[in-house]
C-alpha cells in the first residue's frame, strides 16, 4: 500500500513544483488545484474521506475559483509575464532555504524512531465528526464560523473599489 | 421552602430596572424616570417586607438559595441569596428610606436639567445596594459593593460642573478604593484557605462552625489566626466604606453632592454597609475570640477603631460652619459607634444603631436640605438663623431628629440604641476605654447638635437668603415627617425592657430586664447629655450671634483648639504631605532616572557612535592609501547588509523566518545526536 | 448493484442484480471485483450516452413543439435517429485548436469537464439495489465532484485565446462562486433532518407514508418544497442553463466558452452538460423527491429503478421547459439574484427546518400550529425579499462584461 | 522506512516545496499558493498521525484538519483581497514593490 502513496506523494510534489515554476500564473493555479487535489487523495489512502471531500470542495472548488478570479482581476495584458530583475539570485536562495529547510526536516523525521501505527485504517464516520463538531469542539466550530463571516467581510471591504474607477482599473 | 427565597433577586432587580429604564428615557421623561424609580422602590419594598415576615418567622435560620454561576474547571463558582432577620431588616430599612428619599428628590432637584440621570444613577445605587444586602456569597457581596462604590462616585460627582464635586468625587472613590483592596485580598485569602466564598452552604459556607473552626488556628503572620488577617483586611474595606478613622477623610467633602445623595447614601444606606458587613461576617470576625496567646483579636482593632472614629467625628463636628459637613462628621462618629458595639460583641446594639441611626439622620439631613433649599444654597451657618418662623415642619421634624441623634432620653429612638451601645461597651472586658470615649462622645453630640439647632434655627436671619427662606413644597415635607416619626417609634424596637429587636435577630429568647437594673450607667450618660444640651444652650442659644462676621463663642473659648478642630484636625494636610508627598518623591525620582540615567547613557553612546564616526571619515578623508577605503567600504557593506534585514519586504523576514528555523532545528539536531 | 436481491421481490426489481451476477459467472473469481467496477461503469456510460442522446433530440423536439414547429423529423420515425447523425457529424468534423490558443489546456477543458460530470454519477442510488458506491459522505463526494466542473469551464474560457471566451469564463466564474452557496445551502436542511451525508441514507429516510397517501418525501414539506425550489434554480446556474446561460449566451457572446471549439471536443462540452444536468436532477430526486421511493403503496410493483428514471425525466422536462419559456438574465441581475435572494432564503430555511426538527414531537392540534409557522417562516421571507429583489435595478452597467 | 515515516517525509517535502515557491516568486499570488502549500503539508502531518497515531477513535486530527481549512479559506480570501488593494496602489502585484511601509 506504500506504493499508492509514493505515487500520490510523487504526482502531489511534482505538479508543486511545477505549479510554483510556471511563468504563466493560470499554469500554476490549475496545477496546483492538482496537487490539492493530490492532497485529497492522500487523505482517502489515509481513510479520511470527510477530509477528502472537504479538501476537493474547497480548495478545488472554491479556493481555485478565487485565485483564479484575483488572477484575471490583476492581470494587465497577457504578457507581462515577463521575468522582473533580479529573480534569478531570488530563486537559487529560495531553492537553497527550501532544500535546508527539507534536509532538517527529513534528517529528524528519518531519525525519530515511531511506534509502529494500526494496520488498517481509523474508522471515523460522518457521524462521529458532527458529534464532535456539536459536542466538544462546539465552541471552536463557533469561532471559525465568526472568523468566516469576518473575513468575507473584510476581504470584501478590502476589494470593494474604494471612489471612481482609477487609471489602473481598465478591464 | 416558599419560592420567594428563590427569587430573593427580585429586590435588587426592581430597582436595576428603573435604572436601565430612566437611563433610557430622554432628558424631557422626567415623570416617567421618577415614576418608575419611585414604583420599583415601592415593589422592592413590598418584596422585602414579605421577606421580613418570612424571616421572622423562623429568625435563627439563615435560608440560602445557592447557585451555580459558571464552573471553573472542576471548580465552580458560586452564586447565592441569603434570608435571615438581618437581611430582611436591613432591606426593609433600605428600601423604605430610599422610597421617602426618592420622593423628597422630586422636589428637590425639580429644577435640575439632568433629572433622569440623577434618578438612574439612585436606582442604580439602590439596587446596588440591596444586592449587597441579599447577597449569600462574598464575591457577589464584593460585586455589588463596588458597583455602591461606582454609584456613590457618579452622585457625589453629579454636579461635575464644580470642580469641588468632581474633586470630592474622585477622592471618595480613590480612599474607598484603599480599603477596597484590603477588602479584595481578604476575599482572595479566604478563597485561598476555605475554597468557597459562600457564607451559608449547608455546613460548607465560610460562616459556619465547620470552616471557621479550621481559621481559627494560630501561626500566620505574627501569630495572629488566619481568620484574624482575614478579617481585619475585610474591616480595612468595611473602614473605607463606612469612613472609619484613618480612611474617614472623604466622607465630609463627598457632601458636596446633592443632599438627597447626601441623605441616602452617606448618611443612611453606602456607608452603613460597613456596619453591615462586619455584622454580616460576624462569626468570621468573632472566630478567634477563643484563642488565647495571639497578640490580639480581630474585634479588638474594631472597637479601638470604632471608639477612635467617634471621639474624633464629634470633636470635629462641634467646630464646623457648613451645616451638612457638621452632620457628616456626626455620621462618622455615630458609624464609630457602630463600629466599637461591632468590637465590643453586641453586633445586635451595633445593627439596632444603625437602624435607628438611618432615620434621624436620613431625617435631619434631608431637614438640611429643605433648609438649603429654602435658604437658596445657603449652607454656612453662620449666615443661617431664624428660620424657626417660616420653616415650620422643617424645624419641627429637624428637631425630632436633633433629639434623636443626641440621644434626649426615652421617647427617641437614638436614645435606646445608644443606651444598649454604651451598655455593651461598659460590659466589655478587656478595656475601658471604649466605654470613656463613647460616653465623652455623647456629651460632645449634645453639644454640637444643640449648637446647629440654635446656629440655624434660632436668632435673627443673618443673610438676605435666611431672611426670604420660604416653607418647602410638601413632596419635601412628606417624608421629613415620615422619617420624623421613624425616628421616634423605631426606639421602642429595642428597650431593654421588650427587646424584641434583640431577640428576633439573634433568633433566640432574651429576657426582658427592667430599666433600673444598670441603670446608673444610664443616668450617667442621661447626665452628660443634658450637660451638653447646657452648654450648647449657654454658649449659643442664651446670646444668639447678631451679624455672620461674629466670632464663635467656642472661638473665644479656646482659639487654637478650635481653629485646630476647624482645620478637621489637618488630616488632608497630613496625608498630602505624608502620602502624597510620597508619590510625588516616586514621581520625580522617575523623571530623573529617565532623564538624566538612561537619556545620558544613550546619549554618550551616540556621541561615542559620532566620534568613532569622525575618525573614520578623518582617516578616510586624509586617504593616505586605498587600505582605508577599502577597510571603509567593508564597513560599509557591512552596515548595508545588516541594513538588507530591514528591508519592509515579506520576502525578506520569510527567509529569516526559515533559516532561523534551519539553524534552531540543526542545533537541535545536533543537540540530541549526542 | 450490491448483493442479490432477497428473492421475495419481483423479478423485475431483481434483474439488474441478476444479469450482473450471470456475467461475472463467466471469469475466474480473483477477476471478478475489477470486472464488476468495469461493468457498472460501462453500464453507467451506457445509460447516460443514450439518455444524452435522445435528451438532445427531446429537447429540440419540445422546443419546437413549444415554438409551433415540427422540430427534427427527417432521420428515422419522427428523427429519431437525429442524435446518432449528429454525433456523426460532430466525430467526422475538423478539430480547430486557434494558433494562440493554450493547446494542452483547450484540450484538457472538455476532458476535465466530461471526467468531472460523470463522477458525479457514482453516489446517486438509481434503485433499490442499483447503488455504484457506497460513501459515508456521498452528498459532500457529489458536489466535491461537481466543483471540477467550474474549473473546467474556466480553462475552456482561458485557453481559446479569444475575447469572448475570456469574458464567458469570467462570467462563468462569477455565476458559479456566486450560486455554489445556495446550492450547498439548499441541502443542508435534508442533511440536518435525515442526519446523514449518505444518498441512501437520505433515500431510506424518505421511505413510508403519511395517511397512507401522502409520501413521506421532503418535498411534501413547507422546508423541503423551499429548498427544493432553490436547489432547482441553483442547478439551473451551476449547470448554465438558461436562463442562467450567460457564459454562453449565444447573442452576446458568441458562444462564450464554447465560441473555439468545434467538432468531437464541442460535442463533449455539450454533453458534459447535460450529463451535469442530469446528475444534478437525479441528486434533487434523491434529496426530495423520495429517490426511488414510489409515490404510493400500491404501486409498489412497478421497479425501484423505474421510478428513478420517471422522476429524473419529469425533471429534466422542467428544464427544457424553463429554457423555452425564459429570458435571459443580465450578469448584475444574476449575481444580485444570487446574493440577495437565494442566500438569504436558504439561510432562512436552514433555521425553518431548525425550528421543524425541534417541533417534531408537539403532538395533536399544534402539528396545525407547527405547519402553520413553517409556512409563514418560509413565504414570508419569500415575499419580503422578492419585492425589494428588482427595486433600484440601476442602468446596465457591466463590470465584467 | 514505515508508512508514517514516508507520510511525514512527503509532507516536509511538499512544504518545503511551498516556501521555496513563496520565497522564490515575486508575484504574490504565487506567494499565498506557497503559503497555501504549507498548510496543506501541515494539514498532511495532521492525518498521518491521526491514521497511524495511537489513539485516532478521537478523530482529532480530522477535525483539526476541517478546522486548518476552513481557516485557510479565509486566510485566502483576505489574502486575495489585499493582493487586489496593492494592485490597485501599484499596477502590479509584485511583492517585492510592496515595501511603502519600509521603516
Amino acid at each position: 500500500m506504500n506504493a499508492a502513496l509514493i505515487a500520490i506523494a510523487l504526482f502531489t510534489v511534482g505538479t508543486a513544483v511545477a505549479a510554483l515554476s510556471r511563468r504563466n500564473l493560470l499554469h500554476s493555479v490549475l496545477l496546483l488545484a492538482g496537487s490539492w487535489t493530490g492532497v485529497a487523495a492522500f487523505f482517502l489512502w489515509a481513510g479520511a474521506e470527510f477530509a477528502a471531500f472537504a479538501q476537493v470542495l474547497i480548495y478545488v472548488g472554491a479556493i481555485s475559483m478565487v485565485v483564479l478570479f484575483a488572477v484575471l482581476l490583476t492581470r494587465r495584458s497577457r504578457d507581462d509575464l515577463a521575468p522582473e530583475p533580479a529573480a534569478r539570485g531570488r530563486a537559487f536562495y529560495a531553492i537553497l532555504t527550501g532544500t535546508a529547510v527539507a534536509a532538517v526536516l527529513l534528517v529528524t523525521v528519518g531519525r525519530t524512531a515511531f511506534p509502529p501505527g494500526p494496520a488498517l485504517p481509523p474508522v471515523l464516520t460522518v457521524g462521529q465528526i458532527g458529534d464532535q463538531l456539536m459536542g466538544p469542539q462546539a465552541a471552536a466550530l463557533l469561532v471559525v464560523g465568526v472568523l468566516l463571516t469576518v473575513a468575507i467581510l473584510g476581504a470584501v471591504v478590502l476589494a470593494a473599489r474604494d471612489g471612481p474607477a482609477e487609471p489602473g482599473d481598465r478591464r | 421552602m416558599p419560592p420567594l427565597l428563590e427569587h430573593l433577586w427580585v429586590i435588587p432587580a426592581l430597582p436595576l430596572v428603573a435604572a436601565a429604564l430612566a437611563a433610557v428615557t430622554p432628558r424631557r421623561g422626567r415623570r416617567f424616570a421618577a415614576g418608575a424609580a419611585i414604583a420599583a422602590m415601592l415593589g422592592a419594598l413590598a418584596v422585602s417586607g414579605w421577606a421580613l415576615c418570612l424571616a421572622l418567622a423562623d429568625p435563627a435560620a439563615h435560608r440560602v438559595a445557592n447557585f451555580t454561576w459558571f464552573a471553573l474547571g472542576e471548580g465552580a463558582v458560586r452564586l447565592g441569596w441569603l434570608l435571615d432577620p438581618l437581611t430582611a431588616l436591613m432591606a426593609v430599612m433600605v428600601s423604605l428610606v430610599s422610597l421617602l428619599i426618592f420622593v423628597f428628590s422630586l422636589g428637590y432637584m425639580a429644577e435640575d436639567g439632568n433629572f433622569t440621570r440623577f434618578f438612574c444613577f439612585l436606582s442604580l445605587f439602590a439596587a446596588a445596594m440591596l444586592g449587597v444586602i441579599v447577597a449569600n456569597s462574598l464575591l457577589l457581596l464584593f460585586i455589588c459593593w463596588e458597583l455602591v462604590g461606582v454609584a456613590s462616585y457618579l452622585l457625589i460627582g453629579f454636579w461635575f460642573h464644580r470642580p469641588a464635586a468632581a474633586a470630592a468625587a474622585k477622592k471618595a472613590f480613590l480612599v474607598t478604593r484603599i480599603g477596597d483592596l484590603g477588602l479584595l485580598l481578604g476575599l482572595v485569602w479566604l478563597y485561598d484557605a476555605t475554597g468557597s466564598l459562600l457564607l451559608y452552604d449547608g455546613g460548607h459556607g465560610v460562616l459556619e462552625a465547620g470552616v471557621l473552626a479550621g481559621l481559627a488556628t494560630p501561626g500566620v503572620a505574627g501569630g495572629l489566626a488566619a481568620s484574624t488577617a482575614i478579617g481585619l483586611l475585610i474591616f480595612c474595606g468595611a473602614a473605607g466604606k463606612s469612613g472609619q478613622f484613618p480612611l474617614h477623610v472623604w466622607l465630609p467633602d463627598a457632601m458636596e453632592g446633592p443632599t438627597p445623595v447626601s441623605a441616602l447614601i452617606h448618611a443612611a444606606t453606602m456607608v452603613a454597609a460597613g456596619v453591615f458587613l462586619i455584622a454580616r461576617i460576624y462569626p468570621l470576625m468573632a472566630a478567634d475570640q477563643a484563642l488565647a496567646g495571639v497578640p490580639f483579636h480581630a474585634l479588638t482593632v474594631v472597637a479601638g477603631i470604632g471608639a477612635i472614629t467617634a471621639l474624633l467625628g464629634a470633636m470635629i463636628a462641634s467646630a464646623q460652619h457648613d451645616l451638612k459637613r457638621i452632620l457628616a462628621y456626626s455620621t462618622i462618629s455615630q458609624l464609630g459607634y457602630m463600629m466599637l458595639a461591632l468590637g465590643v460583641g453586641s453586633w445586635v446594639a451595633a445593627i439596632f444603631h444603625l437602624l435607628t441611626h438611618a432615620f434621624f439622620k436620613a431625617l435631619l439631613f434631608l431637614g438640611a436640605g429643605s433648609v438649603i433649599h429654602a435658604a437658596h444654597h445657603e449652607q454656612d451657618i453662620r449666615r443661617l438663623g431664624g428660620l424657626r418662623g417660616p420653616l415650620r415642619t422643617t424645624f419641627a421634624t429637624f428637631a425630632v431628629g436633633m433629639m434623636a441623634l443626641s440621644g434626649v432620653p426615652f421617647f427617641f429612638s437614638g436614645f435606646w440604641s445608644k443606651e444598649a451601645i454604651v451598655r455593651a461597651a461598659s460590659e466589655w472586658s478587656v478595656s475601658s476605654l471604649p466605654l470613656c470615649a463613647a460616653l465623652a462622645g455623647v456629651a460632645l453630640t449634645a453639644f454640637y447638635m444643640t449648637r446647629l439647632m440654635c446656629e440655624v434655627f434660632g436668632g435673627a436671619a443673618r443673610s438676605p437668603d435666611a431672611a426670604h427662606a420660604r416653607e418647602s413644597p410638601p413632596s419635601m415635607t412628606g417624608p421629613l415627617i415620615g422619617l420624623a416619626a421613624g425616628a421616634i417609634a423605631l426606639g421602642f424596637l429595642g428597650t431593654p425592657a421588650w427587646p424584641w429587636l434583640q431577640s428576633r435577630l439573634t433568633g433566640t429568647r432574651i429576657a426582658p430586664r427592667s430599666l433600673l437594673e444598670g441603670g446608673g450607667l444610664m443616668a450617667l450618660s442621661i447626665l452628660l447629655v443634658a450637660a451638653g444640651l447646657a452648654a450648647g444652650w449657654a454658649l449659643y442659644g442664651r446670646r444668639p450671634r447678631t451679624t455672620a462676621a461674629a466670632p464663635d463663642p467656642l472661638a473665644a473659648a479656646a482659639p487654637r483648639l478650635y481653629a485646630f478642630l476647624g482645620a478637621r484636625m489637618k488630616f488632608d494636610e497630613l496625608y498630602a504631605a505624608t502620602v502624597g508627598r510620597l508619590h510625588a518623591f516616586a514621581a520625580r525620582l522617575a523623571d530623573f532616572l529617565d532623564s538624566r540615567v538612561w537619556d545620558a547613557s544613550v546619549r554618550m553612546l551616540a556621541r561615542l557612535g559620532e566620534r568613532t564616526g569622525a575618525a573614520n571619515s578623518a582617516a578616510d578623508s586624509a586617504g593616505l592609501n586605498a587600505g582605508f577605503d577599502a577597510g571603509s567600504a567593508r564597513i560599509r557593506g557591512v552596515g548595508r547588509a545588516y541594513s538588507r534585514a530591514q528591508t519592509g519586504e515579506a520576502h525578506g523576514y520569510l527567509r529569516v523566518l526559515a533559516v532561523g528555523f534551519v539553524v534552531l532545528a540543526l542545533l537541535a539536531l545536533l543537540g540530541g545526536g549526542r | 448493484m450490491n448483493a442479490a436481491a432477497a428473492p421475495a421481490e419481483p423479478i423485475l426489481e431483481r434483474a439488474p442484480g441478476l444479469l450482473r451476477d450471470w456475467l461475472l459467472a463467466f471469469l475466474p473469481e480473483p477477476a471478478r471485483w475489477m470486472a464488476n467496477s468495469l461493468l457498472i461503469i460501462a453500464a453507467l456510460l451506457a445509460v447516460a450516452g443514450l439518455l444524452f442522446a435522445f435528451l438532445t433530440l427531446a429537447e429540440r423536439k419540445v422546443l419546437g413543439r413549444i415554438q409551433n414547429r415540427p422540430g427534427p423529423n427527417r432521420t428515422g420515425w419522427f428523427g429519431l435517429l437525429q442524435p446518432f447523425a449528429d454525433g456523426i457529424k460532430m466525430l467526422t468534423k475538423e478539430d480547430i485548436v486557434p494558433r494562440d490558443a493554450d493547446p494542452v489546456l483547450h484540450l484538457l477543458a472538455p476532458v476535465a469537464l466530461i471526467a468531472c460530470s460523470v463522477l458525479t454519477f457514482a453516489v446517486i442510488p438509481y434503485g433499490r439495489h442499483l447503488v455504484p458506491v457506497e460513501l459515508d459522505a456521498g452528498v459532500l463526494y457529489f458536489f466535491a465532484a461537481g466543483a471540477g466542473t467550474e474549473l473546467a469551464v474556466f480553462m475552456a474560457g482561458w485557453a481559446s485565446h479569444n475575447k469572448f471566451a475570456l469574458l464567458a469564463a469570467m462570467r462563468a466564474l462569477a455565476q458559479l462562486i456566486s450560486y455554489e452557496l445556495p446550492l450547498l445551502l439548499s441541502f443542508v436542511p435534508v442533511v440536518l433532518v435525515t442526519g446523514t451525508l449518505s444518498t441512501t441514507g437520505i433515500v431510506a429516510a424518505q421511505a413510508g407514508w403519511r395517511w397512507h397517501f401522502l409520501p413521506h418525501w421532503l418535498v411534501f414539506t413547507p422546508w423541503g418544497a423551499a429548498g427544493f425550489v432553490l436547489f432547482m434554480v441553483s442547478a439551473l446556474a451551476e449547470s448554465n442553463r438558461s436562463p442562467f446561460d450567460l457564459p454562453e449566451a449565444e447573442s452576446e457572446l458568441i458562444a462564450g466558452h464554447l465560441t473555439e471549439y468545434s467538432g468531437f471536443k464541442y460535442a463533449l462540452f455539450f454533453m458534459a452538460e447535460y450529463f451535469g444536468m442530469c446528475a444534478l436532477s437525479g441528486m434533487a430526486v434523491t434529496l426530495f423527491l423520495g429517490g426511488w421511493q414510489a409515490p404510493l403503496p400500491f404501486l409498489g410493483f412497478v421497479p425501484s429503478y423505474a421510478w428513478f428514471a420517471a422522476k429524473i425525466l419529469l425533471l429534466l422536462f422542467g428544464f427544457i421547459w424553463i429554457r423555452a419559456t425564459l429570458p435571459r438574465l443580465r450578469i448584475d441581475q444574476l449575481t444580485r439574484f444570487a446574493w440577495k435572494f437565494l442566500v438569504p432564503l436558504a439561510l432562512v430555511n436552514l433555521g425553518t427546518t431548525a425550528f421543524w426538527v425541534l417541533s417534531g414531537p408537539w403532538a395533536g392540534s399544534l402539528q396545525l400550529l407547527r405547519w402553520a409557522v413553517a409556512l409563514a417562516l418560509v413565504a414570508g421571507p419569500f415575499l419580503l425579499l422578492g419585492r425589494r429583489l428588482g427595486a433600484g435595478l440601476g442602468p446596465r452597467a457591466y463590470r465584467y462584461a | 522506512m514505515s508508512s508514517l515515516q514516508l507520510c511525514l517525509g512527503f509532507s516536509s517535502v511538499l512544504f518545503a516545496v511551498g516556501l521555496a515557491g513563496a520565497l522564490g516568486r515575486s508575484n504574490s499570488i504565487i506567494v499565498l499558493l506557497g503559503l497555501e502549500l504549507m498548510l496543506n503539508a501541515a494539514n498532511l502531518n495532521f492525518i498521518a498521525f491521526w491514521r497511524f497515531g495511537p489513539a485516532p477513535a478521537a478523530g482529532t486530527g480530522v477535525l483539526f484538519v476541517i478546522f486548518a481549512i476552513a481557516v485557510t479559506a479565509a486566510e485566502t480570501a483576505v489574502g486575495l483581497a489585499l493582493v487586489i488593494a496593492i494592485y490597485r496602489h501599484q499596477h502590479n502585484i509584485r511583492l517585492a514593490e510592496a515595501v511603502r511601509l519600509k521603516g
